[in-house]
This record gives C-alpha cells, sequence and structure tokens, in this order.
C-alpha cells in the first residue's frame, strides 16, 4: 500500500535527520557504517543536520526510537532487522514524521522500508567464488545462525552451485559478532579443509577473516555490505555491497524535496541495491571470462530466470 | 635489673569503650608476668599493643630501655617480640613447617630453603623440649599440638619478649603442665614472658610478677611470692567471691537413658564406642576427657544433632533416637555448646537476634497476622533485654553485636539462651567456663548447681578437672570413644582420672 | 583421522594462550580469596594498549610491556579500592569489565579516528616461532608455527607452580586465603601482598589481551574478548585454583572448541553444537567429582 | 529515634558525596569533548527523573534489574553466591514467551499466572542443578553456573530460531497472546508495566520473609554459618537448595518480566547482562530487599539517563558507560562512611579526653 506523504518538509530552514543504528553501532564496516555514510553524504550534499544514536541492546531500541521522535527530527532511520516490534508501537503515534527502515516487516503511512536482497547478491558472489575456485571448495563465515545471515548463506551456497553443480560449500557460524580471533580461527579451519575462496557474513568476527588472508596465499575472501576490498589489497575477491548508504541518502532526499513515500522499496540486484564491489584491486586477477560469466549470471536473477531462495520468505 | 618491656601512660579508645586507661606497666627482664584481669577489663588490648597490632590512642612504649614505636606487628617482630594469641594465628590448610616459617623463611634468594628449615626447627624442638609433626596439616592436630606450634613459631622467629594471652583455655592439664616446663626453662635462658589467663592457680604456679587489671585500668600489682589465690581473686573481683552454692541431695528418675550408642566417622574409626548411661533427675554427670576423645559427638548425639549410627536414645522414657536437634531442644534438652565463637552464636549478629536462637520456633516468639506466621520482635526483644539484666551481661545494648562484646559476656548469652529461654530438663553444658574470668566462672557455676538442686539433669563435659570436681555428681571419662570410667565424684582423685584420661587405666566394673 | 587430531591441537595451542593466562590471573587472586570477575575487562585494555603501542612504536615487545604496565597499574586501583575503601571486590571488577568496554572505545576514536575496529599495516605482531623439524611429524607439528605467547603462557604455569610452592612470597600468598590475620601477625602487610597478587593477575591478563590483539590478530576491535574473562575464572574454578588443574580446565575449553569448529565443517548444527564447551565442562565436573567420591568411599571401606 | 535518624543521614551522606566525587571524575571525562560538564548531568538528571515519563523510563529499566537482583539479594543473604541469574532469567523468558504463545487461548487470569509459574518453576529447576551438585558433589556453584548460563542462553535461542520462530526476520517466537500481557503503566511506547508492581510487592514480600520470618531467620543462620546453623537445629544444606531454587524462581520471573510487559514475545540475546547488573544491584543494597528498590532505581535511571544524554549531547555511549562505571565503584567504596565515622570517633574521643592528659592521636 504505497501512498503518498502529502506533508513535505521544504519549508523549514534545515531539515533533521537521525539514524539509529542496529546493536553493533558504528565502527561495524558494514551496514551501520553505510548507512552513516549516506547520512554524511546528506549533510554534504543537501545540508541536512544529522544525528546518530547507538543503542547498546535490543532493550534500547523502543526508547531510542520514541527520544528521536520526541525530539526535533524530521525523518528518523533506523538500521537492522529486528526493529518490528519499536516500529510499530512507536510509528504510528508521530504521523507528522517520517520513519525510515531496512529489511522489516512492518508497514505504516510514514514507514519507508528498503528491503535489500541480500539472497541475490550472496548469490552473484558465489557464483563468482564458485568460478574462481581452484579446489573445488568454498567457504562461508556466519556471524550467528540466524535467519539474516542465513540469508548470505542460503543465497551464496545456491550461486555457487549454479554456476558449478560440483563445487562444495562449508557453511560455519562463529557464534558471535564480536570475536574476529575466532573469525580467523574458523577461516583457518575452511582453509584447512581445502577452501580457496571464503565469503564473510560475520560483523567484527569477520575481521579475522581478513587477518587470516594476510597469511595464506592462494586463498580468497569475500566482504560483505561495503566494500571491504581495501582491507587486505588484493586479496579480498570482491565484496557483496549492500546499499544502505544509497538508500539512506535517497530517503533524505526524498524527504527534503516532499517526495517520500511510505511502503516497501526492494533493493535488489536490478535496482543496484546489491551487487557488487568495484574490485579495485582485483580486477586483473579475475580471467575476464569469468567476469562476463558472473555477468550473465547476475543479469538471469535481475531477469527472472533463476529464483534466489530468500530465507525471510519461509 | 634491666626492664625488657616499659608501657607508660597508655590509652586505647575504641568507639564507644576506653579499653585502656591510662596504663603503665614495667616488666623486668627474664621474669615471667601475670597479666590478670575480669573480661573486657583490656588485656588483649594492651598486649596487641605492645604487639604491634593496635595503635594505641596516647602513651609510650619502651623497649629495653629505648623508645619504640609500632606500626605493625613486623616492627614488634624486630625487636625480638613474639606473641601467641588468644585465638590461634595459624592456617589449617599448611603443614606444621610452612606455618612456623611463615615471614620468616629461611634461603637466602627468593626461594624456601626447606632442608635448612627443617632442620632448625627440629633443632628448636630439641632445646625446648617440645615436640610436633613438622609434616602433617595444621587442621588435622588436637589444639594442644597447635598451641605448641605457636609457641615454636614465636621462638622460631628469635622472640626474647614472648606474650601469651590465654594459652592453657585450651589445653588439658596434662599439656599445660607441659607448657609450663617450656615457660620454665624458656625464663631460664633469659626470656621475657608476659602470661594471659583467667586460671589463678596457674598465676601462682608459673609467675614472678602479677599484674591486675580491671575496666581498663592497672588495679593492683604484687610479687607472687606476697600473694595467693584468694587474695588474687579479690583484687580482681573487688570483692570476695560468693562459695559455691551447696549441693542438695537428690534421688530423682531417669531423665536420660543411653544404650549401646556407636557413631562412626567418616573414615571408618568409631567417634563413640558402645556407650551405656543413665542419667538423673538432679544429677550432674561430669565427662573428663583430654578433648577430641568423643566428648563433641557425645553431646551431639544427646542434643539431637547427631543421630547414632547404632544404639538407642531414651528420654523420660521415650525413644529419641532419631529425634533431631530441634525436637529434642523443645522436649528441654539445652545445649551449651564447646566453641561459642563458631557454634554456639552468630558473631554477625546482635545480642537479641542470638539470644532466641534455636527457640525461634517456640510460639512465644511468634506472632500470627493474617493466618501467617512472623517473629516477635517486641517479645524478642524483652527476652533479650531480660537476659541482659539476669545475666548481668555487659553489653551497651541488645541491639549491639555479639562479635563486640568480650568472651566472658558471650558465653553469658549462650548460658542465659540454654537456660531461661526453655528451662531445661536436661541441661548439656560443653566447657561452659572456657576463656571466662573468676567472677563468671562463679556466677556459672552456682547457675548451674541451682538448675541441679531443682532437678536438671546435667551433662558437663569440661577439660578443667576443677570445674568436674566442682560440680558433678558422677564422672565418666571418655577415652577414644569409650567410657573407660564411672565413679561418684567423691571417690577418686585429680591422679586417678588422669591415668584414665591418658588410656593407661580402665575401670573392670563401674559401680551401682 | 591424524590429520584432524593435529588441526584441532593446532586450534587448541591457538586458543590456549589467552585464556589460560587470564585464568592465571584468576587463579592467584582466588588464591587470596578474591573473586576477580574483572579478568575480562583487564584483557580487554591490555589488548587496546597492545595494539595502540604497537601502532606507534612498531614494536611488539614495548607494547607488551605497555599492556603489562597498564594492566598492572589497573589491579593496583582494584585493590586499593576493594581492599581500603572496601569496595566489594565483585562491583569494583563489574565496574572494571564496564570502564573497559567503554574506554577502549572511546580511545579507538580518539587516537585513530575509527570506530568498531582497526587494523593497519604499521601494527607489529607477536613473532611465530617456526619449528621446521615438527613440520612433517604428525600431532607434533601442531606444535611448528605457535605464537612466541604460547610458549610464555606455558611458562607461567610452570613458574606460577614454582612460586607457589616453593617461593617464600608463594607460601605467604597460599597463607593469606585461608587466614590473612596469620601472615599478618607473622609481619607480612597482607595489603602489600594482596596489591601484588591484583597488580600481577592483571599483568597477566594483560598479556592474554594482547595476545589476542597482536598474536592471534593484529588488530583491536570492541569487546574482542568476547567473554573470554568468564571462561578464564571458570578454568580457574575448574582447576581448584591450581596451576596444573587451572591448566587443563584451560586446555579442556580449548579443545572442545577446537573440536566444535571442526564439528561444523562436517556438518553438525551450529546452533545446539555451540552448547557443547559448556556441556562438556559440567560433565567433566561431575564426572571428576564422583570420581573423587568414589575413591573417597574406597578407601574408607 | 534520634540515633536513627542520625545512621540514616550518614548513610545518606555516603552515597551522595561518592556521587559527587564520581560526577567530579566523570567531568574529567567529558570536557575533552566540548559539552558543558554540567549541562550533560542535567540532561541525564532531567531525563532519568525530570519528568512522568522520563522517571517511569527509568522505572522500567529497572523493573528487570530490580527481580534480578532481589534473586541475587536473597541468595547472597544465604550465602550462596548465585551467579547463574542470567541463565535463569534466559530459560524463564523462553518458557514463559512459549506459554504465552501456545496457550494463547486461555483467559488473561489464567494465562498469566500460568506464563509466571512457568517461568519460575523453570527458572528454579534450572537453579536446581548447581545447588544440588554442590551439596552432593562439593562442585564450585560459581563454575556450574557460569557455565549454565552459556547453555541456557543458546538453547533458548536456538529454540526461538528454529522450532519455535516466529514471523519476525529474527530468532524470536511469535508474539504471546493478549491475555498473557502485562499491562502498561505509562503508555503504550513506555516499557513500565505492571511487572514493576509485582518487583515492589516482591521485595517487600522478601524483606518480611528474610527479616520476620523463622524461614528467613534460619536462611540467614545458614548464609552465615554451617556450624552455627547445624547447632540450632537448621538443616543447612537443605536450606541452601531451597534458597537457590527460589532465587532462580525470582530470576524466571525477571525473564518472565522482560516477555510479558516488554518485549512481548522472546527474542534471542535480549538480556544486556540483566542478571550480572543484578548481582551489583544487590551488592550496593548490602543484600537488603527493599533496599534493592532503590539501587535497581538509581541503575534504571543510570540507564535511561544515560540514552537521553546520547540523544540529546554529542558525547558518546562509550564515554556514558565509562562514567557510569566510576561511578558504581565510588558508590561501592568507603571512603564516606570512613570520613563520618572517623569524625564521630574523634568527637568521643574529645569528651573522653578531656576528663585526663592522654594525647589524642
Ligand atoms: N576492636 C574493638 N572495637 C571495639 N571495642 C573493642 C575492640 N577490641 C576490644 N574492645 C573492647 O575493649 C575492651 C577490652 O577488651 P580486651 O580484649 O582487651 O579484654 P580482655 O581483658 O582481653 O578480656 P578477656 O579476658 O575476655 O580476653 C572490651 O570492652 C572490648 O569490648
Ligand atoms: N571489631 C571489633 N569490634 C568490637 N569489639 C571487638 C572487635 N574485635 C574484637 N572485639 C572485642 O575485643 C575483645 C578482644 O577480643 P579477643 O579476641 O581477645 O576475645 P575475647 O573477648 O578474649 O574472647 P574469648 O575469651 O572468648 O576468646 C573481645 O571482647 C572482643 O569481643
Ligand atoms: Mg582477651
Ligand atoms: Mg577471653
Amino acid at each position: 500500500s504505497e501512498k503518498k506523504n502529502s506533508e513535505n518538509t521544504t519549508g523549514k530552514e534545515t531539515m533533521k535527520a537521525a539514524l539509529i543504528t542496529a546493536t553493533g553501532g558504528l565502527g561495524d564496516r558494514s551496514f551501520n557504517d553505510s548507512a552513516h555514510e549516506g547520512f554524511k553524504r546528506a549533510k554534504e550534499e543537501l545540508g541536512v543536520e544529522i544525528k546518530v544514536i547507538e543503542p547498546q541492546s535490543t532493550a534500547d531500541y523502543l526508547q531510542s526510537l520514541k527520544l528521536a521522535a520526541n525530539a526535533d527530527y524530521d525523518l528518523i532511520m533506523v538500521v537492522g532487522n529486528d526493529w518490528d516490534d519499536a516500529l510499530n508501537t512507536v510509528v504510528p503515534n508521530y504521523p507528522d514524521k517520517k520513519f525510515a527502515a531496512v529489511n522489516v516487516k512492518s508497514e505504516a503511512d510514514n514507514l519507508a522500508v528498503a528491503q535489500f536482497a541480500d539472497h541475490e547478491g550472496s548469490f552473484v558472489v558465489g557464483a563468482l567464488a564458485s568460478l574462481m575456485s581452484e579446489s573445488g571448495t568454498v567457504g562461508f563465515i556466519g556471524g550467528m545462525d540466524v535467519p539474516g545471515i542465513n540469508r548470505f548463506a542460503v543465497g551464496f551456497e545456491e550461486g555457487a552451485k549454479y554456476a558449478n553443480p560440483d563445487i562444495k560449500v562449508i557453511p560455519t557460524y562463529v557464534g558471535s559478532f564480536a570475536d574476529p580471533s575466532k573469525g580467523k580461527e574458523f577461516a583457518i579451519q575452511l582453509i584447512g579443509e581445502g577452501s580457496d575462496i571464503i565469503f564473510q557474513a560475520a560483523g567484527k568476527s569477520g575481521e579475522g577473516l581478513f587477518e587470516a588472508l594476510k597469511e595464506n596465499d592462494g586463498v580468497y575472501g569475500i566482504g560483505v555490505d561495503q566494500d571491504q576490498d581495501y582491507i587486505v589489497e588484493g586479496k579480498v575477491l570482491t565484496s557483496m555491497i549492500k546499499n544502505v548508504g544509497n538508500a539512506a541518502y535517497d530517503f533524505i532526499k526524498q524527504a527534503k524535496e516532499g517526495t517520500f513515500t511510505s511502503g516497501v522499496k526492494v533493493y535488489g540486484l536490478a535496482e543496484e541495491g546489491v551487487g557488487m564491489s568495484e574490485m579495485k584491486y582485483t580486477k586483473d586477477i579475475i580471467p575476464a571470462d569469468v567476469l562476463e560469466k558472473v555477468e550473465a549470471i547476475r543479469q538471469e536473477v535481475i531477469d527472472g530466470k533463476v529464483k534466489v531462495t530468500d530465507v525471510f520468505d519461509k | 635489673m634491666k626492664l625488657a618491656v616499659e608501657m607508660l601512660n597508655i590509652c586505647k579508645q575504641y568507639p564507644g569503650t576506653l579499653a585502656n586507661d591510662n596504663v603503665s606497666i614495667k616488666i623486668k627482664r627474664g621474669s615471667v608476668v601475670s597479666l590478670v584481669g575480669e573480661n573486657g577489663a583490656g588485656k588483649s588490648t594492651l598486649m596487641n599493643i605492645l604487639y604491634g597490632l593496635q595503635k594505641p590512642t596516647s602513651g609510650v612504649i619502651k623497649i629495653n630501655e629505648e623508645e619504640v614505636s609500632f606500626n605493625s606487628s613486623l616492627d614488634a617482630l624486630k625487636k625480638n617480640i613474639g606473641m601467641v594469641h588468644q585465638h590461634f594465628m595459624l592456617v589449617e590448610e599448611l603443614s606444621v613447617l610452612e606455618n612456623i616459617i611463615l615471614g620468616m623463611e629461611p634461603g637466602k634468594s627468593m626461594y624456601i630453603d626447606y632442608d635448612k628449615a627443617r632442620i632448625e626447627i627440629e633443632e628448636l624442638m630439641k632445646v625446648n623440649g617440645i615436640e610436633v609433626p613438622i609434616d602433617e596439616l595444621i587442621g588435622n592436630l588436637p589444639v594442644g599440638l597447635q598451641q605448641k606450634v605457636e609457641i615454636l613459631k614465636v621462638l622460631y622467629r628469635g622472640a626474647d619478649i614472648l606474650i601469651l594471652d590465654e594459652p592453657t583455655a585450651v589445653l588439658t592439664p596434662q599439656e599445660t603442665d607441659e607448657l609450663f616446663n617450656n615457660i620454665a626453662s624458656l625464663s631460664k635462658q633469659g626470656k621475657t614472658i608476659i602470661f594471659i589467663t583467667h586460671k589463678l592457680d596457674e598465676v601462682i604456679r608459673v609467675s614472678d610478677y602479677i599484674i591486675v587489671m580491671r575496666r581498663g585500668k592497672v588495679v593492683a600489682e604484687m610479687n607472687t611470692k606476697d600473694t595467693d589465690k584468694y587474695k588474687l581473686a579479690e583484687h580482681m573481683v573487688g570483692k570476695e567471691l560468693p562459695p559455691v552454692h551447696e549441693r542438695k541431695e537428690k534421688d530423682g528418675s531417669k531423665v536420660m537413658k543411653l544404650e549401646n550408642i556407636s557413631v562412626k566417622e567418616d573414615n571408618g574409626l568409631f567417634a563413640l564406642k558402645n556407650i551405656n548411661l543413665t542419667i538423673k533427675e538432679g544429677e550432674i554427670v561430669g565427662v573428663a576427657g583430654i578433648s577430641g576423645n568423643g566428648q563433641q559427638e557425645f553431646a551431639q548425639v544427646i542434643a539431637g544433632q547427631l543421630i547414632p549410627d547404632m544404639g538407642k536414645v531414651f528420654f523420660e522414657n521415650e525413644d529419641i533416637t532419631n529425634l533431631r536437634r530441634t525436637e529434642c531442644l523443645l522436649k528441654g534438652i539445652s545445649y551449651i555448646p564447646a566453641d561459642r565463637k563458631k557454634e554456639g552464636l552468630c558473631m554477625e549478629w546482635s545480642v537479641a537476634q542470638n539470644s532466641f536462637a534455636g527457640y525461634h520456633i517456640m510460639p512465644k516468639f511468634l506472632k500470627k497476622i493474617l493466618g501467617f506466621t512472623f517473629i516477635d520482635d517486641k517479645k524478642v526483644n524483652k527476652n533479650a533485654k531480660d537476659m541482659i539484666k539476669q545475666f548481668d551481661i555487659r553489653t551497651p545494648g541488645h541491639n549491639s553485636l555479639v562479635s563486640e562484646l568480650s568472651g566472658g559476656n558471650q558465653q553469658k548469652i549462650v548460658i542465659g539462651r540454654e537456660t531461661v529461654v526453655n528451662k531445661p530438663k536436661l541441661l548439656i553444658a560443653a566447657e561452659p567456663t572456657r576463656g571466662v574470668d573468676i567472677g563468671a566462672i562463679s556466677f556459672i557455676h552456682n547457675y548451674i548447681m541451682d538448675l541441679r538442686n531443682n532437678g536438671t539433669a546435667g551433662v558437663l563435659i569440661s577439660s578443667d578437672l576443677d570445674e568436674i570436681f566442682a560440680l558433678s555428681d558422677t564422672i565418666i571419662v571418655l577415652f577414644e570413644g569409650e567410657i573407660v570410667c564411672k565413679v561418684r565424684a567423691g571417690e577418686t582423685t585429680r591422679e586417678e582420672l588422669g591415668l584414665y584420661m591418658a588410656g593407661s587405666k580402665r575401670q573392670e566394673s563401674e559401680y551401682e | 583421522m591424524l590429520d584432524i587430531i593435529t588441526t584441532i591441537l593446532e586450534t587448541t595451542l591457538r586458543l590456549l594462550p589467552s585464556i589460560l593466562l587470564a585464568g592465571f590471573g584468576g587463579l592467584i587472586t582466588q588464591r587470596i580469596k578474591l573473586v576477580n570477575l574483572g579478568l575480562e575487562g583487564f584483557m580487554l585494555i591490555g589488548a587496546f594498549v597492545a595494539v595502540a603501542v604497537s601502532y606507534y612504536t612498531s614494536s611488539a615487545a614495548i607494547a607488551l610491556l605497555a599492556a603489562c604496565a597498564v594492566c598492572g597499574i589497573m589491579g593496583l586501583l582494584f585493590a586499593v579500592f576493594n581492599l581500603k575503601y572496601k569496595a566489594n571486590n565483585i562491583i569494583v571488577s563489574v565496574a572494571i569489565n564496564m570502564f573497559a568496554l567503554g574506554i577502549t572505545k572511546y580511545f579507538l576514536n580518539l587516537l585513530f579516528g575509527v570506530r568498531g575496529a582497526f587494523s593497519s599495516p604499521k601494527i607489529v605482531g607477536f613473532p611465530v616461532i617456526h619449528l621446521p623439524f615438527l613440520e612433517n611429524i604428525p600431532i607434533l607439528s601442531a606444535f611448528a608455527n605457535q605464537s612466541i605467547i604460547l610458549y610464555v603462557s606455558l611458562l607461567v604455569v610452570a613458574v606460577v607452580q614454582i612460586i607457589l610452592f616453593k617461593t617464600k612470597i608463594g607460601l605467604r600468598i597460599r597463607a593469606t586465603g585461608p587466614n590473612p590475620m596469620a601472615v599478618e601477625t607473622a609481619g607480612v602487610s597482607v595489603f602489600k601482598l594482596k596489591c601484588l597478587v591484583v597488580s600481577v593477575s592483571g599483568i597477566l591478563c594483560g598479556v592474554g589481551g594482547a595476545y589476542l590483539s597482536l598474536g592471534q590478530l593484529t588488530m583491536f576491535t570492541d569487546n574482542m574478548t568476547n567473554g573470554r574473562g568468564f571462561v578464564a575464572m571458570a578454568a580457574s574454578n575448574f582447576g581448584n585454583a591450581m596451576p596444573i588443574g587451572t591448566f587443563f580446565g584451560a586446555a579442556l575449553f580449548g579443545f572442545t572448541d577446537a573440536v566444535t569448529m571442526k564439528a561444523q565443517l562436517y556438518g553438525f548444527p551450529p546452533q545446539l553444537i555451540q552448547i557443547l564447551p559448556y556441556l562438556v565442562t559440567v560433565l567433566t565436573l561431575i564426572a571428576v567429582a564422583v570420581y573423587k567420591k568414589r575413591k573417597k568411599k574406597g578407601m574408607s571401606n | 529515634m534520634n540515633k536513627k535518624l542520625k545512621t540514616f543521614l550518614t548513610n545518606l551522606g555516603k552515597p551522595i558525596f561518592a556521587i559527587i566525587v564520581s560526577l567530579f571524575i566523570g567531568a574529567l571525562l567529558i570536557i575533552p569533548t566540548g559539552t558543558s560538564p554540567i549541562e550533560a548531568y542535567m540532561i541525564l538528571f532531567k531525563g532519568a527523573f525530570g519528568s512522568w515519563q522520563g522517571f517511569s523510563t527509568s522505572l522500567a529499566k529497572a523493573t528487570p534489574l530490580l527481580f534480578t537482583g532481589l534473586a541475587a539479594a536473597y541468595s547472597f543473604r544465604a550465602g550462596v553466591f548465585n551467579i547463574g541469574i542470567e541463565g535463569q532469567l534466559y530459560f524463564g523468558a523462553i518458557a514463559s514467551a512459549l506459554t504465552g504463545v501456545y496457550f494463547g487461548n486461555l483467559p488473561p487470569a489464567v494465562l498469566i499466572p500460568i506464563c509466571m509459574i512457568a517461568a519460575m518453576v523453570i527458572g528454579m529447576a534450572w537453579a536446581f542443578i548447581p545447588a544440588i551438585l554442590n551439596v552432593k558433589l562439593n562442585i564450585s556453584i560459581f563454575i556450574t553456573c557460569i557455565m549454565l548460563n552459556n547453555i541456557a542462553q543458546l538453547f533458548s535461542n536456538y529454540l526461538a530460531t528454529y522450532p519455535f520462530k516466529g514471523e519476525l526476520a529474527i530468532g524470536a517466537t511469535y508474539k504471546i497472546s493478549e491475555g498473557a500481557m502485562l499491562p502498561k503503566l505509562a503508555g503504550a511506547m513506555n516499557d513500565l508495566n505492571f511487572g514493576f508492581i509485582i518487583a515492589i510487592i516482591l521485595s517487600i514480600i522478601l524483606y518480611i520473609l528474610l527479616f520476620k520470618t523463622k524461614f528467613g531467620y534460619e536462611s540467614r543462620a545458614a548464609g552465615i554459618s554451617r556450624t552455627f546453623s547445624r547447632y540450632i537445629g537448621i538443616d543447612a544444606t537443605k536450606k541452601t537448595i531451597i534458597i537457590v531454587m527460589i532465587s532462580g524462581a525470582i530470576a524466571g520471573l525477571a525473564g518472565a518480566e522482560q516477555v510479558m510487559g516488554v518485549n512481548y514475545r522472546y527474542i534471542s540475546d535480549f538480556s544486556p547482562g540483566l542478571g550480572y547488573t543484578g548481582i551489583t544491584v544487590a551488592l550496593l543494597a548490602r543484600n537488603n530487599p527493599l533496599a534493592c528498590i532503590l539501587t535497581a532505581i538509581f541503575f534504571g535511571a543510570l540507564t535511561n539517563g544515560a540514552i537521553q544524554m546520547e540523544v540529546m549531547t554529542n558525547i558518546s555511549r562509550d564515554l556514558i558507560s565509562s562514567v557510569q562505571a566510576v561511578m558504581i565503584v565510588f558508590i561501592a567504596a568507603d571512603f564516606a562512611f570512613d570520613y563520618f565515622k572517623k569524625k564521630k570517633k574523634a568527637d568521643k574521643n574529645k569528651t573522653v579526653g578531656s576528663k585526663k592528659e592522654g594525647k589524642l592521636c
């Protein structure tokens, strides 16, 4: 139910926007940071005043959201797929304010939701991994065994298998998003099992993968959410980018220009909401035919020729 | 002669108590000085000041005629002062050897030279005639041996001035004799000894000089040869002690009967073996014996705290073998345990809270509100106040913590609780006057005698034979968990009992 | 099979030092009857200081010393608050954990302008000891490439064992727990002794934390200790404050962790298998206790 | 009465002194951020106490801490260091959530108590394990509790992520039925719920139980000394087990409150260390259930105020928690108390000392 939000805020001198992060907070080199990038861009380009609030646990969600709504922010964006309950409680009480969220199921007249097709992006990097693997084994490191991460895992595995049905995919879960040394240990284990390409979606635990890459030749990593290629130049094959920053920027821009609409906006491969990094350091390593094949697969997903399983739909 | 110790105009103020009130004492080198006085007179405080554990509020200390200022025991140790504390300062988890060398471990580097330590300690034991198993854990030793370890500890540090705070309170007569021999030989070696005790016989026997304290002040000083037990008692109490109340002849009915009681310990040995005994109304059975021979288990079985492995307990012809402590207590079996600090009292609680412990289940301390049962604080406080009055317990009030009371007053709380709250039909009193001053002893003895004369049966467990003779009608001796002797009080002597207690004699047939 | 055992052993050895070192930090405070729940906080601060100093000095050795110094001082503060000002040690340790979490984030931002994670090529990690001659021997090859800190931590086991049971200060520490008055009256300042012990506990944790950030990794991330302090406490409790026992406790945790990692690779469900280390610990404790009880009974009969 | 007032004032003076000192130290940390510490503190204070919404949020944050604080205080009084509250809380939460979801069609009058009982029973059962292992096998309660905490949390998360996963995209159960929800006390957007009242009532009940009944008398005795309690006829081991189980039941209730009054479902890893903070709440309250109300509100206000401060100023959250840590240590420390005591002592000395020549040191 998409509905044009009649009110606009162009009348005010400066618009104010607040970002409320998921519990990981800023510095996750991942979606919180990505959203923050979008906000900073909006500040520079649109002259919007911005504010970041970092709840320490889900127990602080409701209050953080409420306080932000009570304060004079025009747009409040929350990041993380665990915001449903807080949004449902608060948003309807502030019809004059605009809210934005990522990957939640909540709906409201003043709430815009960006649905990122993590599974589609993962599918494509899965295909790349599979085509680049010389050993025939690729690995996945997830933070925790939860739906939000399984979405990546399943997409990755399907993509890998799609590109090469004989590929072996080993999924692992660190059990925490904040344990890089364990993350590294998992990477070492995966390498020991023959994986030469490893995809991580494990927050700070994923940093361990990059550390492991430094010590192991012939093994490549795949970053997540933001362009993480720079972390170990030349050894991070690509990153499965999730453009939360773009979405954030778009929401602010729309709000400022009065074109803010509620409802779900899909950020899939087609919309370039998810996709691969520019591969600044690895372009030359990847054979041209592989890049072509991956591009073809990407197109097939966009065209709907292949259907990638979305764990959230279950 | 030179002075070893001078303490001049010492004052020590605790919150609420002036423990030492302008005390001055002078002690000659090589002498044995007894420091006596009622409970709470300030003896331990004065000695703790001398040992650097407490700082005096004011006053001067001189050691060997040289003014000193102690900030910790280390300073005192450096001046060759050693102290055996009223409560042992031993680590049960460590061996005898480790306890002795603690703080002054031999060895040049950081390592302990255990061989050297062993040689030194063995030498020390030989010179002083003190024998202890040096590799045993302290926790496995009886108190008598622990006491010796404490003395060795002090000697090991090369102390010239030895402070012994109530060293005999937990010793048997034999152990006390040995200790006195040691003291004598130490004194011969030129060491100065300050000795705190409540036992006047000991004072007369062992010391050259006596200092009497009362209420924080020195009230008398004298050479031992110029005084005797009775004069000394008067100095201490400030008045003549009342004589022990007369024993009324009684021939009551049986109150308690023990049949073939045996208790096994964890290690498979018998703590009690085949005990048979009857106790009659108005009869006090004195239990003599060296501690650790089953006295505690004996008391606990009667009190209902320990269920025997074999045998039966009858109380007023009812089988109470399997009844718990609480039920026994309600039936009128009271129990004064030997260790008031660990067992008899909760040191963190107030006088009032302690004054009905165990009896807190009795309706007279409870009230009902809306069908729920609550403790009635008013009644509890009244009970405590009455007890304080009746037993002349020296305390700022019923809400004071028990830990802040002197030992004698703590003991009075236990005695009051076990005798007044619920009038006992059978009173088990273990070491009822341990560490208690002579005034209080006389009070407690008379009180127990009065109870007896009014028909209460009694079991008196004591390592003090004088106490046993003073109160008992019948005396039994426990040795290795068995009754090796049972006699009428008038028909035996200290010497004979000593033989039974040491296990070198065994009665063939008992009287009756 | 031998391969699997070797990799499990290798992983165990890599996971061991941080838990072992912090576990010994717990052990020595347990000896003086002080519950130090702050191991986690000390570790985190150690990890941070090590990374920061290594970044500025490019010397892992100086970084280690700095981590020791800072954690030692923190330990001293802990002791003073606990012993002199009578603040409950559990409250102080909880506060230390909270403080460590906040202050490391604060300084991460202040010094390096980043949040969450900090890595840089300028950070020099601890050296790895290569033992090439072990490389081809099954099982022992697990030792071929381990951090120097592993050997340091094994050394700590031996050193603490010797200090506790062979030296003067060790005797005093062992006596302080059960009866501090006995130590005090023997002319030893219990206050100073305890300060020393808590301070050393801080230092051991600091080294354990530094191992995380400069041994296993060369980076710092927020809260990167992630509960290891509690595991370390459990290890020293497991070992009953005995060095060898604590070593086995820490090794058990490292081992079960390594096994669960390995098991995931072979398709065991991750959610449930993560419970395994904790379950194994409880079951081991029960087994040991039952065994001891049986033995005691057997002796008395 | 006068004496009581005096001790009351001394007891009050102590934390106030501590708070002032720690605020001062906190100010030193805040000044570099460019915000005025006074303004920051004003926001914290106003946010926590300044309005009904603010205050009720403080109370809401205090509620679970009061439950866990009571669970801790109760077991500490009885001499058992139940550090397993966190795990008991998780199990209590999942139990009440599953009951609330799958028995949803029962009427509220039945359902609410049933959910709570489920939480209490499982909390109790989970606490029983370390207790019985301690009593029978002499295994340290400390280590078993830490292990069981992890097991409880991981297993509850597993249940919410797999077999009982709800409609959300996270590891959480379905919403509990309306009949299982505790009524809100300060509006739908405020977490303050009827659980707070239950917690207050529970504090009073526990206080009475501990200090006014036979059971409490015996519990306290068992907690202080085994030998003494055995002597006065108490089976200390049995008592210990019962007490740990009661403590576990209260911890379970803490989890139930979070589910039935706040989140309305079980959410994986929902607790920001409530069980551990509860231990601090209890210790700061010297294990007195009534004092726990104050310390829990203090912690609740700190948490709430910190969020306010974060939203209203540019002081980072990390700094706030560092300041809080300093504050907690200072409040736990005893120098203020010492200061008053010394003064009192000196006064007494004067009266006594004036009578004689002895110098005062
Ligand atoms: N630390 C303390 N705080 C407060 N009062 C104390 C303290 N130590 C001792 N007192 C008080 O000082 C007084 C003297 O105590 P002290 O121990 O010196 O007596 P004592 O002569 O050794 O008695 P006892 O014969 O019972 O051993 C007592 O009234 C006691 O209550
Ligand atoms: N912290 C304290 N506060 C108040 N009074 C204390 C304190 N510590 C000890 N006392 C009191 O000081 C005195 C000295 O204690 P001490 O250790 O000599 O025991 P005691 O009274 O002689 O007991 P006992 O004869 O039973 O061994 C005692 O009266 C004791 O109650
Ligand atoms: Mg004394
Ligand atoms: Mg005494």
